[in-house]
C-alpha cells in the first residue's frame, strides 16, 4: 500500500525491460525538478525533499522493499533500471538512508513493533536517517569500534564519537554500531541501535569538507539514554547485521555514471578552449574514452550476473577502484586544459579535485 | 529482456563454454610448455601434426561457412578458442589462417568464373583438414591495418612463414584489388626469428592466380577480425601469466611468510587483476558486438578498443608478472617469461594501442552514442 | 675547477642560504597558517602591513638593479625566497610584482624622454617600499605566455587584483608594444575568488600613461622569470606538504603500528619525495642557468622544464599528501588541503605542464646537445 | 708502479677538470676497441679482456687504488669523469670486481700477504673475480643467507650455494659472504672468505636469462675445503666489511646514461619509422626528454656533493629507481612505434625488455 495515496501501486515488473525504462524516463522527465539537475554537490534535504515527496507519491520511493510495506518489490535488474534512468536525467541523490538501509535492516531483524513504526515514516518523509558507523581513527573493519552503549535498566547509555556522517545535520533519526560487550574480540560484542538525534547528550557538528561543503558531521554522545526497544535483532551480532546490508547496491559505487559525466564535460571544455582537435587533446582522450567504454563494458558483466539471478562476487568492489582512477585522471585532464581557469573558486565542477571520491 | 532471447543467449554461452573447454585437447589447463619449449626457434616453429589435429577438430574452418566446410561459428566461439590457445602459448597460427580461410571462402562464394577458383577450392579444403596453411601477404609496412597492394612490394610479418603451403596476395588492379593465391613453394620468402621462437617471414611476391577480382570491400573487415582474435590470445597470455603469480605468491615465502602476504605485492596483484578484467569485459562484448551484425563503424569502434586494450594490458601484465616472480622470473628455464614473449610478439600484430586508438577517434563520434 | 670558482660557487650559496634564512620573518617554518586562513576569502586577500615588511625586507625589489633602487639579486636568490614564501602559502604576490618592478625598472633606463616616466619612478619607489602594489596585465586569455597587447582587450588572471594599486597594460602599436601604467583607482576591474582565498582579477584597460614605446623583446624574458619564480613556489608547497605528510605518517597508529610502517605508504612516500627531489634540482638548475647567463634557447628550455616538472608534480604530491592524511586530510579545517588548493592555482599560473612541455620541443633542438 | 710497465703513471689529479677529460677522450678515441663499441648485452671476459689489457697498460685500470698499490688515487670527480667519458664513447664494462670490490676490500682490510699476492695479480688480468652474495630466496639484507662455512682443522669447509653471479663462469676466483656463526643473528655470523674457482666441490651452472644471454650463474658448493688464510678481516664480521664497500659507486648505478642512450635511439627510431613529427609522439617524447634532463640534473646535485668532498645520503639510491622507470617508460615508446618489428628477436635493442635492471 502506498503511504501517502493509501492505493497500491502497479507491478511494474511486469513491464519488458525497455517499456519499463521508457515508463521511468518519461516520469522523471515530467516531473523532476529543474532547478535541481545534475548538483554539483550532495544536496542537503531542505533541497533534495521536493524530489522525495515526488517519488513518495508515486510510490517509487523503495524499489527493493516488499509491496505490503509501501515498496515496488523490483527485480534487481528493474532497479539498476531505475538507478540508470535516474543517473542520466542527472537527478539528486536523497537522504535515502531510511530507505536503503533501516528498511531492509528492520525487514530482516526487526519486531512487529519497529516495523510499524519505522517503515511508513519513512516512506512519509517524517523520519529522516544517517548512518552512524565511522569513527575517528577506526579502520574500515571496526575493530576498533570504541562507541560504547551499557545496559543500564530499561536503557542503553551511549557515550562515544561518530564522524564522516553523510548529512547527519538533517536527519532526525540516527543508526549506530555500538560497543556492547568490550570483553568480546574486535568485530564481535557489537550491536545496532536505533536513536532520534533529539535526545539529550546529542551534539552534532558539520564538517566543512575541501570543497566547502558541510555534507559531513561528527556525532558527540555524552550520556546519550535510549530505551532498549531500539536494539535491532540480537544483542552483540550488529556487525552480522551491518554486513549483510551491503547487498547489489555495491555494484552501484562501481557505476561508470560518475566518469562519463566529466568525460562529457571535458569535451565541451576542450571545445570551449579550442584545443579539441589538437592531437596531443586528441590522445589522451582516446585514452580516458576507451577506459570509460571498458569500465562500462566491465560493469554490465556485473549488471548481467545480477541479471542471471546470480549474486555478486567480492571483486565487484573492483569497479569503484577503476571507477575513482578514472575519475580522477579525467578531472587532471579537464585541470589541464582550464589553463588558469582551474584555479577559480567557482568555474565548471573542478572543486571535484578538492572531494573524496566515496 | 524477452524469454526466448535469453534461451538464446543461454544456447550461445553453452557454444561458448563446449569449444572453450575443447581447447584442452591442444592447450592443457595444466600448463605444461614442454611441446611450446620443443617448437620454438626450431624451423618451421610449429608442429604440422598438431596443426592437423586442429583441422580435425574443426578449428581451421571455425568461423568458415559451413556451406564452404567450415563450422560456421561466431566471433564469440572463436575470441573462446583464440583466448584457450593463448593461455596455453600455441605456436600453430590460427588466427592468421582464419584471416586467409574467410579471404578464401569469399573468394569462392564470388568468382567462381575465374581461373583460380579451382585451387582456392582446393587450398581451403586442405586448410580445412589441417593440411595446408595459408597466409595472407597484405602488410608492406609496420604499423598498419592497410593493405595498399602495390605491385612487387615485399609483404612483411607473415608468422610462422616457414610452415605455409599458400600465400594470399593482395594486389591493387585499377580500382580494385585483386587477390592471387601463389604457392609457396619456390617462393621468394626470407625469415626472422621472434621473440616467442617463431618466424616472422618476408614475402616477394611473384605469379600465382587470381581467385577474386576486388577484395578491397572485405579486407579490412577480415583484418579486424584477426586483430580481435590477437586481443583474444592476449587475453588468453595474460590471463595465464596473472594466475601463475597468484599461485607464486601464495606459494612462496620469505622472511617466514608467503610473499602474497606483503601489502605491496598485494596491491600490484589487484591492479593486475583489473586490467584482466577489463580486458576480458572488452573482448567478450567486441565479440557480441561483431555476432549480433552490427554496423560497420561500430564494428571498427570495439574492435579497435579491445585490442588497443589488450595490446597494453598483456605487455603491462606479462612483465610486472616477471617481476612478481623475483629473480626467478629472469630466467630463460622458467615459463613466466615465455608469456612476455609472446605478448611482444602479439601486441603489434594487426595493429599496436595507439594505432587502434586512432582507429577508434576516427569512427567514435558516430558510434559512441549509447 | 678552478679555486677562484670554487669560492664565488660558495659566495653564492651563502647569499641564496641568508635569504632562505631571512624568508622565516613572514613564513615562519613552523608551519602556522592562522595568519593565511585569516587573509583568504577577505578583500583585499592579502595583509598590506606584511606588504609593506616585505619592502623593508628588500624583497620587493630583490632583483631590481641597485642603481634603480634594487636589490640587485639573482635568480637563485629570487627562486629560494619564493620557494619559502611557498612552503609558507604567503598571499602576498611577490612574483606577479616582481613581473612588474622589473618592467619598471627597464622601463626607467629606457625611456626617459617619455611623458610617463616620472609616475614610474614614482611607482617603482612606492612598490620598493611595500607600499604600492603593480600588476602587469598582460594575459588576455587562458593557457597562453603570450602578450598580444591588444587595444581594448580585457585582460584576465591578475592574482591579488583588489590590492594593486596600479597596472601596466603591454598595447601594440605599429610594430612596438608599448607599456602603459593605469592607477587601478577607478579602473575597471572584476575579482573572481580563487581556490587558495585569493582572487583572479580582470581588467579593461583605460587610459594611464605610456612609459615605454616597446616591451617586445623584455616581456618575453621577464614571464620566463615569474614562470620559474612560480615553480619555485610550487616548490616550497610540496616540499612542506611532503613533510607534513611524513610527519603524520611517523605520528599516527592504526592496528597498534604507526602508519608509517605499512609498506604501502611507504612507497607512496618514496614517490612523493623522488618527485620533490627531481623538482628541486630541475628548479635549481634553471635558476643557475640564468644567472649564469645562457642564451634565450636555453633560457627558456630550462624555464620550460622547471615549470613543466613543477606543476605536475606539485598537483600529484599535494593530492597525495592529502590522502595520506587519511579522512582529517579531507577537512577544510586541516592545513594539508590548504597546499592542494595552492597548486590548484600556481600550477597553471605563468604556463601549466602542457603549455610548457611544448615550449622546451620549439627551443630544445638547439639547446640540448651536451 | 705500474704492473704492466714497471713505471709511474702521471698523477691526472694535478690536470684541471677539463683538460682531464679531454686527455680521457683523447686517449678512448685512440685506443677503445671498435668491435665492441655499445655493446647490447654485458660482454664476457673473452671479449672484454683486449679492453682491460690496454686500461692496464696505460695505468689507468684502478683510478681509485692508491698509487703504491697500482693505482691512480683519483679524485672522486675525476673518476666520475672517467666513467662519463668511458659511457659517453660508449666502452663495455670488464669483469672488474677485483678492481671494484676485491682492490678496496683488501686494502681495507686484507693483511699484508694478502695485499701482495692478490692486487698485482688483478692489474695483470691473472685473477678475475666474480662476487659470490646472493642466494636463492634470500632477501637483500642477506638476513637469510644460508651457505655456511665451518672450521676443520686450517680450513674453512664452505657448503651452500650462490646464484646470480655476475659472468661468475668467467672468474677463476671467487668472494664469499658465507655464515660461520648460524647462532647469531642476522647480519652477525657472516664471514668473508676468498676461494678459487678451481677448488674441488665447487660447480658453475650458467643462468640463460630472458635475453637468452648467460650473463649470470649459480655456483653450488659441496664440501669445499678453503684455507683460513683467505679469511679477510675478521671473522662474523663480514656485513660490515661488506656495507663499507659500497662506496660512491653507488651513485653510478642511477646514472642517467642508460636512459640517454636509449632516448636517442627513440628518436633515431622515430625518425625511421617516420613519426617523429606527429603530435603524439612529440608529447610524449617531450615527457620523457625532459624527465631525463630532470634526471641529470638531480645526478648533478649528488655529484656535486662528492666535488665538495661530502658524502653520499642514503637517498642517492632514488637516482637508481627514477632511472629505471624512466628507462622502462623509453623501452615501452621503443616497442611501441617499432610496430611488428618490436617482435623480432634481432631488432635494435628490444632484447632490454627482457632484461632484468640491476
Amino acid at each position: 500500500m502506498n503511504a501517502i495515496t493509501g492505493t497500491p501501486p502497479q507491478d511494474l515488473n511486469l513491464l519488458p525491460d525497455h517499456a519499463f525504462r521508457l515508463h521511468v524516463r518519461r516520469f522523471v522527465e515530467a516531473t523532476y525538478p529543474a532547478e535541481i539537475r545534475n548538483p554539483p554537490k550532495r544536496l542537503h534535504w531542505s533541497e533534495n525533499k521536493a524530489w522525495y515527496m515526488i517519488l513518495a507519491g508515486q510510490g517509487w520511493l523503495a524499489p527493493g522493499w516488499p509491496r505490503e510495506w509501501g515498496g515496488m518489490a523490483l527485480a534487481p535488474t528493474k532497479q539498476i533500471i531505475m538507478i540508470e534512468e535516474f543517473e542520466r536525467y542527472g537527478c539528486a541523490r536523497t537522504n535515502d538512508m531510511g530507505i536503503v538501509m533501516i528498511g531492509p535492516l528492520l525487514l530482516k531483524y526487526g519486531t512487529a513493533d519497529q516495523k510499524q513504526r519505522f517503515l511508513p515514516a519513512i516512506l512519509r518523509g517524517e523520519h529522516v536517517w544517517c548512518q552512524g558507523y565511522s569513527e575517528p581513527n577506526a579502520g574500515s573493519d571496526l575493530a576498533s569500534l570504541r562507541t560504547e552503549a551499557v545496559l543500564e535498566g530499561d536503557d542503553y547509555v551511549v557515550n562515544g564519537q561518530k564522524t564522516w556522517t553523510t548529512l547527519g545535520s538533517d536527519a532526525n533519526w540516527i543508526f549506530l554500531l555500538v560497543r556492547t560487550d568490550r570483553a568480546a574480540k574486535k568485530q564481535e560484542g557489537i550491536s545496532f541501535l536505533l536513536v532520534p538525534m533529539d535526545t539529550p547528550g546529542i551534539t552534532v557538528r558539520p564538517i566543512v569538507n575541501l570543497d566547502l561543503h558541510d555534507e559531513f558531521c561528527e556525532v558527540f554522545f555524552d550520556n546519550v539514554r535510549v530505551p532498549a526497544t531500539h536494539l535491532v535483532g540480537e544483542a552483540n551480532k550488529g556487525w552480522t547485521m551491518a554486513k549483510a546490508l551491503l547487498g547489489f547496491e555495491r555494484i552501484h559505487l562501481g557505476s561508470p555514471k560518475q566518469s562519463a559525466y566529466a568525460l562529457q564535460r571535458l569535451r565541451q571544455l576542450a571545445d570551449r578552449m579550442g584545443v579539441a582537435d589538437e592531437a596531443g587533446f586528441q590522445d589522451n582522450f582516446a585514452r580516458l574514452w576507451l577506459d570509460l567504454e571498458d569500465l562500462k563494458a566491465l560493469y554490465e558483466t556485473y549488471v548481467e550476473r545480477l541479471r542471471r539471478g546470480e549474486g555478486l562476487p567480492p571483486d565487484v568492489s573492483m569497479l569503484k577502484v577503476i571507477q575513482s582512477e578514472l575519475f580522477q585522471r579525467i578531472t587532471d585532464a579537464l585541470l589541464e586544459i582550464a589553463g588558469e581557469n582551474a584555479g577559480l573558486l567557482f568555474y565548471d565542477d573542478f572543486s571535484s579535485v578538492l572531494r573524496m571520491i566515496e | 529482456m524477452s524469454q526466448d532471447m535469453a534461451t538464446s543467449a543461454d544456447d550461445r554461452a553453452e557454444s561458448i563454454r563446449l569449444i572453450r573447454d575443447s581447447a584442452a585437447a591442444i592447450a592443457p589447463p595444466g600448463g605444461d610448455l614442454k611441446r611450446i619449449r620443443a617448437c620454438r626457434f626450431r624451423a618451421p616453429c610449429f608442429d604440422a601434426a598438431v596443426w592437423e589435429q586442429m583441422g580435425s577438430l574443426g578449428w581451421t574452418g571455425l568461423r568458415v561457412p559451413e556451406a564452404a566446410g567450415g563450422a560456421g561459428l561466431g566471433m564469440g566461439e572463436f575470441c573462446a578458442l583464440a583466448e584457450q590457445l593463448g593461455a596455453g602459448l600455441v605456436p600453430e597460427p590460427f588466427v592468421a589462417s582464419a584471416l586467409s580461410t574467410g579471404l578464401l571462402a569469399a573468394a569462392l562464394g564470388h568468382a567462381d568464373s575465374l581461373r583460380g577458383s579451382g585451387a582456392a577450392g582446393e587450398a581451403l579444403a586442405a586448410v580445412l583438414e589441417g593440411r595446408a596453411l595459408v597466409l595472407t601477404a597484405w602488410q608492406e609496412r609496420a604499423n598498419s591495418l592497410d593493405a595498399p597492394g602495390t605491385h612487387g612490394a615485399p609483404r612483411m610479418f607473415l608468422p610462422m612463414a616457414g610452415g605455409a603451403t599458400h600465400f594470399l596476395v593482395p594486389v591493387r588492379e585499377g580500382a580494385g584489388l585483386a587477390l592471387y593465391l601463389q604457392s609457396a613453394s619456390g617462393a621468394d620468402l626470407t625469415l626472422e626469428p621472434t621473440q616467442d621462437g617463431g618466424v616472422f617471414g618476408t614475402l616477394r611476391p611473384e605469379g600465382g592466380v587470381k581467385i577474386m577480382d576486388d577484395t578491397s570491400a572485405l579486407l579490412p573487415g577480415a583484418l579486424g577480425e584477426a586483430a580481435l582474435g590477437t586481443a583474444a590470445m592476449l587475453l588468453g597470455v595474460m590471463d595465464r601469466a596473472f594466475a601463475m603469480s597468484l599461485d607464486y605468491l601464495k606459494t612462496r615465502t620469505q622472511f617466514g611468510r608467503a610473499i602474497g602476504a606483503f601489502q605491496t605485492l598485494q596491491h600490484r596483484a589487484a591492479d593486475l587483476k583489473m586490467q584482466v578484467a577489463l580486458t576480458r569485459a572488452s573482448v567478450e562484448a567486441a565479440a557480441a558486438t561483431l555476432d549480433a551484425g552490427a554496423a560497420a563503424a561500430q564494428r571498427v569502434a570495439v574492435i579497435a578498443r579491445a585490442k588497443a586494450r589488450a595490446s597494453e594490458a598483456a605487455m603491462l601484465v606479462t612483465r610486472q608478472a616477471i617481476q612478481l616472480h623475483g629473480g626467478i622470473g629472469y630466467t630463460d628455464e622458467h615459463d613466466i617469461g615465455l608469456y612476455l614473449r609472446k605478448a611482444m610478439v602479439l601486441s603489434n600484430q594487426f595493429g599496436g594501442a595507439a594505432l587502434h586508438r586512432r582507429a577508434f577517434m576516427a569512427v567514435a563520434p558516430e558510434s559512441a552514442d549509447d
